[in-house]
């Protein structure tokens, strides 16, 4: 019946019904028609195009009819599969067939957009997951460029004791990593360097990094320390939380990587040698030069990992912990440092202030973290479990110690995690259900008051040291860092990716990846997966030589566009540029829009708001959206 | 060179305020010097009593430029026209609405701000009686400008009165809506007069003149002329400034003005947007603010 | 024998009148504004303005209507038809226009019957009777007497209504003249009137003094022979924003567009009004327009009225009713460039 | 009214309501048939001047839906859409329109329940509230009336 209607219809010379298009004699139906009547355009009127769609478009493709000229319209799903009234039912069918024949007349051929690809990945950040995402781009036989701030690689993994649930060495399972990273052959590792700016698109980006001056030649210098032991300036170590202390001149940590020293403008006497110049004179293979200027590379890649990493919120915030009165509170990643073999205290824990051995300890979870009205609304999702294991570790270290843990709830999502928290329990963790409502000093003791929900009771602890489970947020300046990415952030700051669910490591511009805490809290074993994931999409994309674009994009009509590029603001892709029109003089006479086929991606707002209808979207244009109206 | 007018307008009107001595005294340096290629402000107009938009070249015809009650005029609509894009620089007379549509057409690239002398005028109001638009001026100061004549003054800002019409509309109900609009459209003739006067309707090739497709009806019919006012109305929704330029040009008198205050009200209601007080500020239909939501959507 | 009639007898006019098969048209308020429209009462119309803001042209030349229409059936089969002319040829009395708007249809006449018949214009013309009332008042964009009109014309008019005003000035009679054998018939045809002359002499010479001419036609369309390249229009016309307002609003401007309107079952071509003044109107396909600048456009309209149209027709488009002046959003009054223009004209060459 | 079969346009987004249509018809939700989908991108493709048209074009009622905010296949595509309607619905309020014709929602790919609910609920709606004919009365008459009535020459 919709067949022999259809047939009535301007412009159909053929309408045929069949059973099963889909299947191989079916398709061959279509072949035939398309080839005996010379047909341009084609519909077919059966399930969603979210089914068949791509066979159907294939097979018209193999008798050399354009695939955008075939359409799907949908009359099981969305008709007969919904509606029982066969009356109304059947019309609604016809309806939804000729409005697509309608749309198809106004089709036409779309060639697949090609565009070449630099196949080099640029890796930011090079904690744990940038390292594993670096790692797995450059095995799979791909230059990376590997780019880190601080002097050395290695993030704040490197800082930690012991990783949960498994309580093996931090370090000792990250520096064969580090290591393997600067003995890569594809990996060009670009410590103390930032990236300045990253132009181009998808498959072609070109960033310029600029390389922080060092002070000492990377290729001359041996790391044999003498030029710290020279240096008569000393400061606090950051990578001990500035427990420890360091020269001007000096190297983060022993396994730091790259080993190379490092001097510190800001602490040093002064760069100029009538200062002091003790460093350089200690110097044996003459590898100060205190004239060094920051260096600028450029380097072309076809994607980016984003893999920032986080930053602690800082104590300062957290007033009603007692931070800034008590140096004897202090933070979770503090007691990393002081809980590692490695760290200024060598393994054994003692507090700040006098150094005496704490014998009761408590962790207050949640310093900052789901508080909406005070700090950040989310939760930092790793602190329950680091907590657990540093109070499980401090009790390890000191057996006549106590440790208490005051806590909203503990989450312990994971494998192993519920175990790992029932551990520290039986292990003698005291753990308080309840907010911490004061915290004072009291004849030498911290006192640490809360309400403990549980028997509803206010509980009080005379504690030596407290450690803050302090909340994670986006790392130092990545705002800035993300605004020159043209990446979307969230309303906490994270990196945005394109699709929570479907395409967690892919951001909202096309070649631009993202892993680990640069998305939001991870633990380790999270980061890494991400890092690898970020590596496999990378690898898909550079598994082609071109690019083969979906074509059905914004195009912009440059004779009626009048550059207001209101366009422009509402792209969520940056993909509408400014193009000037000049007169043979060279003279300015107008500016339009014009549409970067590297990145547009078909959505359609720039058509909706352009004022006067320039923008138009192959695939749903104005004329096909209209000849579907006007044909119900 | 000028209108050449001088049959009617050539000599400079007896008394002048001292704004309007200081205004031609800048007009003649900024011609004089070069600085500027033209001059756009007001003089006496063909009709007796009423004023006109005037084109000045000549440093010695600056003093037609006049100043009064009856500039109702928006003449920054003259910047959209190629004739005036062309001369290059030029410094035109704004009173503060002009000022903000000169901001609009900054916020939205149709005017390069280096290519303007914004010569603004301290504005009590004008029109005899004072046009409606006055009653609520937001900007008696032109809230952009090089040379400022008259003492800045406080805007008497939107008060119960500026939405008036617009709330008496709201509490009509839709079919009497309908049949108030039904009653004033039937009278447009699609003369396009409301979009040709409107500074900043900047589009070279309207939507309703684009015909594939055709969405706006040519047509005068009823049909017709609903779709154009509403299209109309809503493409300067976020943008109009309320010079009501619009209104003033309808020859068959329609209304628009409420149409275009009812939008200008959802906006600063639902956005806290009011078009053209700065040129910085993102068209609120080109910007959304995270974690929004319309209770009308379920 | 003299006729008159007295603003009292108007509702029994209407009335005969619509007894006689006609709709009764004449100027009533809408809105702010005056707009020919059909009218009941006669309380209802407005005679007492210089102008309506709106010519009667639509009742001639309609502002839409459409010209064919189109069906597809079932089958598929299309069948295209003329529309009903009955509306078309409904008799219509046009009641109370001034001698300028009623000389408009009659101008435009020449070009409706030039290269062929506009059916839809010459029936409506046909069918309808024209009464006009001579002007007592003009205000200074009234320019009738120089385009070879008068304030008590005759042109286009089937019946003439010259005013007779009482001690007061108020106008309450009026002395009848018959101007076409259509206007005799339907004064025999309807009631309202009565024989002899107004009270009072009925005339409009105070107006005819106010009403000097402004220029000469003829000198103004030489010089425009000549003044095509003129700098004259790089300036002249600046200010105009163009709006299409004094070409839809004057009694002559004729020029009409062809659309098409409709889906795939059915559709109709209608002619909407046009205005010379807008860009689109001569914009090429290939985005090429003769016309680029609003200063070519009102030059074109200038050219169109006094020099093209005369060289056609032997007649000024033109009535001088100076709706194009009083309308005009940035007051520029056509009339004052066509006198600069004469002034052009007249300057002995050299200076 | 039982009778009467109103016309209804649905513009929907390809990714999540139009997939959500789809799922309604794979669980074999049953739902009224009185309105035909037209498939746009993204809502915030949709240009007021599809819904005018749709109105002209004699729709009694017309809904448009798409992702929830915060899960826009384009991320922000429909913050724009609701923006553009929340001012476009204040005009058509002023201009008198009857904004019980009009119909809004967010609905995922994974809502086909919702989809057949809300179809059902908008179908009914307009059923009751009968023709749209305060709109009907503006669009030009049909053609064929006029032959009908049409002498020709």
């Amino acid at each position: 019946m919709l067949a022999r209607e259809a047939a009535t219809w301007p412009g159909v010379v053929y309408s045929v019904d069949y059973r099963y298009l889909c299947s191989e004699p079916g398709q061959n139906i279509i072949k035939d028609a398309i080839r005996e009547h010379r047909l341009t355009g084609v519909v077919i009127a059966a399930c969603s195009p979210k089914m068949h769609e791509t066979t159907f478009r294939r097979a018209v493709t193999s008798v050399g009819l354009n695939p955008f000229l075939c359409e799907c319209a949908n009359i099981r799903e969305q008709c007969s599969w919904v509606h029982e009234e066969k009356d109304i039912a059947t019309p609604k069918a016809v309806d939804l067939t000729r409005m697509m024949v309608e749309k198809v007349r106004h089709n036409h051929p779309l060639e697949a957009i090609k565009v070449p690809l630099t196949k080099r990945a640029l890796v930011i950040g090079a904690g744990v997951t940038g390292i594993q995402a670096a790692l797995d781009i450059a095995d799979g036989g791909h230059e990376v460029i590997l780019v880190e701030r601080s002097p050395s690689i290695g993030g704040h993994m490197a800082q930690l004791s012991e990783t949960f649930p498994t309580l093996d060495c931090s370090q000792c399972i990250l520096t064969p990593k580090m290591v393997e990273v600067v003995e890569h052959l594809n990996i060009r590792l670009h410590a103390y360097s930032e990236v300045e700016e990253v132009s181009g698109t998808v498959g072609n980006f070109r960033v310029r990094i600029r390389k922080k001056p060092r002070y000492v030649d990377p290729d001359l210098c041996t790391s044999c320390g003498d030029c710290a032991t020279a240096c008569p300036v000393t400061a606090p170590n950051e990578h001990d939380m500035g427990m420890k202390s360091r020269k001007a001149i000096d190297i983060p940590f022993p396994q730091a990587v790259p080993a190379i020293y490092t001097l510190d403008p800001d602490t040093c006497l002064g760069l100029f040698p009538l200062a002091c110049d003790k460093c350089r004179q200690a110097c044996v293979p003459k590898a100060i030069n205190y004239d060094m200027k920051p260096q600028y590379v450029v380097e072309e890649v076809g994607a980016v990992v984003v893999a920032i990493g986080y930053d602690l919120y800082p104590m300062e915030k957290l007033g009603e912990y007692g931070y800034d009165k008590y140096v004897d509170v202090i933070d979770g990643l503090f007691f990393e440092r002081l809980l590692s073999a490695s760290g200024p205290t060598t393994g054994e824990v003692r507090r700040p202030s006098d150094h005496r051995i704490p014998k009761e300890v408590v962790f207050i979870q949640c310093a900052g973290s789901r508080e909406p009205e005070r700090h950040k609304r989310y939760c930092s999702k790793i602190c329950c479990m680091y907590t657990a294991k540093q109070a499980m570790l401090y009790q390890h270290k000191v057996p006549d110690g106590q440790a208490y843990v005051f806590y909203i709830d503990v989450r312990a999502g994971g494998r192993d995690y519920e175990e790992f928290y029932h551990r520290a329990l039986e292990e003698g963790v005291i753990y308080v259900r309840g907010k911490v409502s004061r915290v004072y000093q009291e004849n030498g003791k911290i006192v640490v008051r809360g309400v403990d929900t549980i028997i509803g009771s206010p509980v009080e602890v005379s504690a030596d040291l407290v450690v803050l489970a302090t909340a994670m947020e986006p790392a130092a300046g990545s705002d800035k860092l993300l605004s020159t990415l043209k990446l979307g952030a969230t309303q906490d700051g994270w990196v945005r990716e394109v699709h929570p669910k479907l395409r967690p490591v892919e951001s909202v511009t096309q070649g631009f990846y993202l892993a680990g805490c640069a998305q939001g809290p991870k633990d380790i074993p999270e980061s890494v997966a991400q890092g690898g994931a970020a590596a496999s999409k990378i690898l898909a994309l550079f598994s082609s030589d071109e690019l083969t674009r979906d074509p059905t994009i914004a195009r912009v009509n440059e004779l009626t566009c009048i550059g207001c590029f209101s366009c422009r603001s509402v792209c969520a892709y940056s993909a509408i540029e400014r193009i000037e029109i000049r007169d043979k003089d060279g003279d300015l006479i107008r500016e339009v829009a014009r549409v970067n086929e590297g990145l547009c991606q078909g959505c359609g707002p720039c058509a909706a708001i352009c004022p006067s209808n320039s923008i138009d979207i192959e695939g749903i244009t104005e004329e096909q959206v209209y000849a579907q109206i006007m044909a119900f | 060179m000028s209108a050449s007018n001088e049959s009617t307008t050539g000599t400079a009107t007896a008394e002048t305020t001292k704004e309007v001595d200081a205004l031609r005294k800048v007009a003649r340096e900024l011609l004089e010097s070069g600085a500027v290629k033209m001059v756009i402000g007001y003089g006496e107009g063909y009709t007796q009593g009423k004023v006109m938009p005037i084109f000045l070249t000549d440093p010695e015809e600056v003093n037609r430029l006049i100043f009064d009650k009856r500039c109702v005029n928006n003449l920054a609509t003259y910047l959209k026209k190629p004739e005036i894009r062309a001369m290059g620089k030029v410094a035109i007379v704004v009173k503060g609405c002009d000022a903000r549509a000169i901001n609009v057409l900054l916020l939205e690239n149709q005017a390069r701000r280096e290519n303007l002398v914004i010569l603004g005028m301290v504005c009590e109001g004008v029109g005899d009686p004072a046009e409606e638009k006055c009653l609520s001026c937001l900007v008696n100061t032109p809230p952009v400008y090089d040379h400022l004549f008259g003492e800045k003054i406080p805007a008497r800002g939107w008060n119960e009165e500026t939405f008036a019409k617009v709330e008496e509309l709201d509490a009509m109900s839709p079919e009497e809506r309908w049949e108030f609009w039904r009653r004033h459209f039937d009278r447009c003739i699609k003369c396009y007069a409301c979009r040709q006067v409107c500074p900043i309707c900047t589009c070279t090739r309207c939507i309703t003149d684009k015909n594939q497709p055709q969405w706006v009806p040519t047509s005068p019919h009823p049909m017709g002329n609903y779709h154009w006012n509403l299209t109309r109305a809503f493409h300067l929704a976020g943008r109009c400034v309320s010079c009501n330029e619009c209104e003033r040009a309808c020859p068959v008198d329609i209304p628009l003005s409420i149409i275009n205050l009812a939008l200008v009200k959802a906006v600063h209601d639902q956005y806290g947007f009011i078009a053209g007080m700065n040129s910085e500020d993102s068209p609120p239909l080109a910007t959304y603010k995270e974690g929004e939501e319309q209770e009308f959507i379920k | 024998m003299a006729i008159s009639i007295h603003a009292n007898n108007f509702q029994t006019l209407f009335d005969s009148a619509r007894d006689a098969g006609y709709r009764v048209i004449a100027p009533v308020r809408d809105h702010t504004v005056t707009l020919f429209k059909p009218v009941e009462k006669a309380d209802q119309i407005v005679l007492d303005e210089i102008l309506p803001t709106k010519s009667p042209k639509e009742y001639f030349l309609a502002e839409h209507e459409p010209i064919l229409t189109y069906c597809r059936d079932k089958s598929g089969k299309v069948s295209i038809a003329d529309p009903s002319l009955e509306e078309v040829m409904q008799p219509t009395l046009i009641f109370g226009v001034r001698p300028c708007d009623a000389a408009g249809p009659e101008i435009i006449r020449k070009v409706m019957t030039w290269d062929c018949d506009d059916q839809f214009f010459l029936r409506r013309r046909e069918a309808s009777v024209v009464v006009a009332i001579a002007c007592v008042e003009a205000d200074d964009a009234c320019f009738c007497t120089s385009v070879g009109q008068a304030p008590d014309g005759t042109e286009g008019a089937d019946i003439l209504l010259v005013p007779s005003s009482d001690e007061t000035g108020a106008v309450q009679e009026y002395l009848v003249q018959p101007v076409t054998d259509k206007g005799s018939e339907f004064i025999k045809a309807t009631k309202g009137w009565k024989e002899g002359n107004p009270s009072r002499a009925a005339a409009c010479d105070e107006v005819k003094e106010k009403l000097q001419k402004r220029f000469d036609p003829d000198r103004v369309r030489e010089w425009l022979d000549a003044g095509f390249d003129d700098p004259y229009w790089n300036t002249a016309t600046l200010s105009c924003i163009g709006c299409g307002t004094c070409t839809y609003l004057c009694p002559t401007c004729h020029c009409f567009d062809i659309v098409d309107e409709g889906d795939l079952t059915c559709g109709s071509r209608v002619k909407n009004w046009d205005s010379c003044q807008m860009c689109q109107f001569t914009l090429h396909a290939s985005g090429h327009n003769p016309r680029a600048t609003q200063n070519e456009r009102f030059r074109q309209r200038i050219m169109h009225k006094f020099k093209y149209y005369p060289q056609l027709f032997g007649v000024v488009l033109c009535t001088g009713c100076g709706r194009c002046q009083r309308s005009c959003p940035v007051d520029l009054a056509l009339a004052k460039l066509v006198e600069r223009i004469y002034q052009l004209a007249c300057e002995p060459v050299g200076t | 009214m039982a009778e009467f079969h109103p016309k209804i346009y649905a513009f929907l987004c390809n990714w999540c309501t139009y997939a959500g249509a789809d799922l309604a018809g794979t669980s074999r939700m049953l739902y009224p048939a009185d309105f035909r989908v037209i498939k746009v991108p993204c809502t915030g493709r949709i240009d007021p001047e599809f819904i005018v048209k749709a109105f002209e074009q004699g729709a009694d009622g017309i809904w448009v839906s798409g992702c929830h905010i915060g899960d826009c296949h384009y991320n922000t595509g429909n913050y724009y859409a609701q923006r553009r309607w929340t001012i476009f619905r204040h005009e058509l309020d002023c201009l008198g329109i009857d904004l019980r014709r009009l119909k809004f929602t967010w609905i995922s790919a994974a809502e086909g329940r919702k989809f057949a609910d809300e179809a059902k609920e908008f179908v009914n709606r307009i059923r009751d509230l009968g023709p749209y004919e305060r709109f009907h009365e503006i669009i030009p008459a049909e053609p064929e009336l006029a032959l009908k009535t049409g002498g020709g020459n």
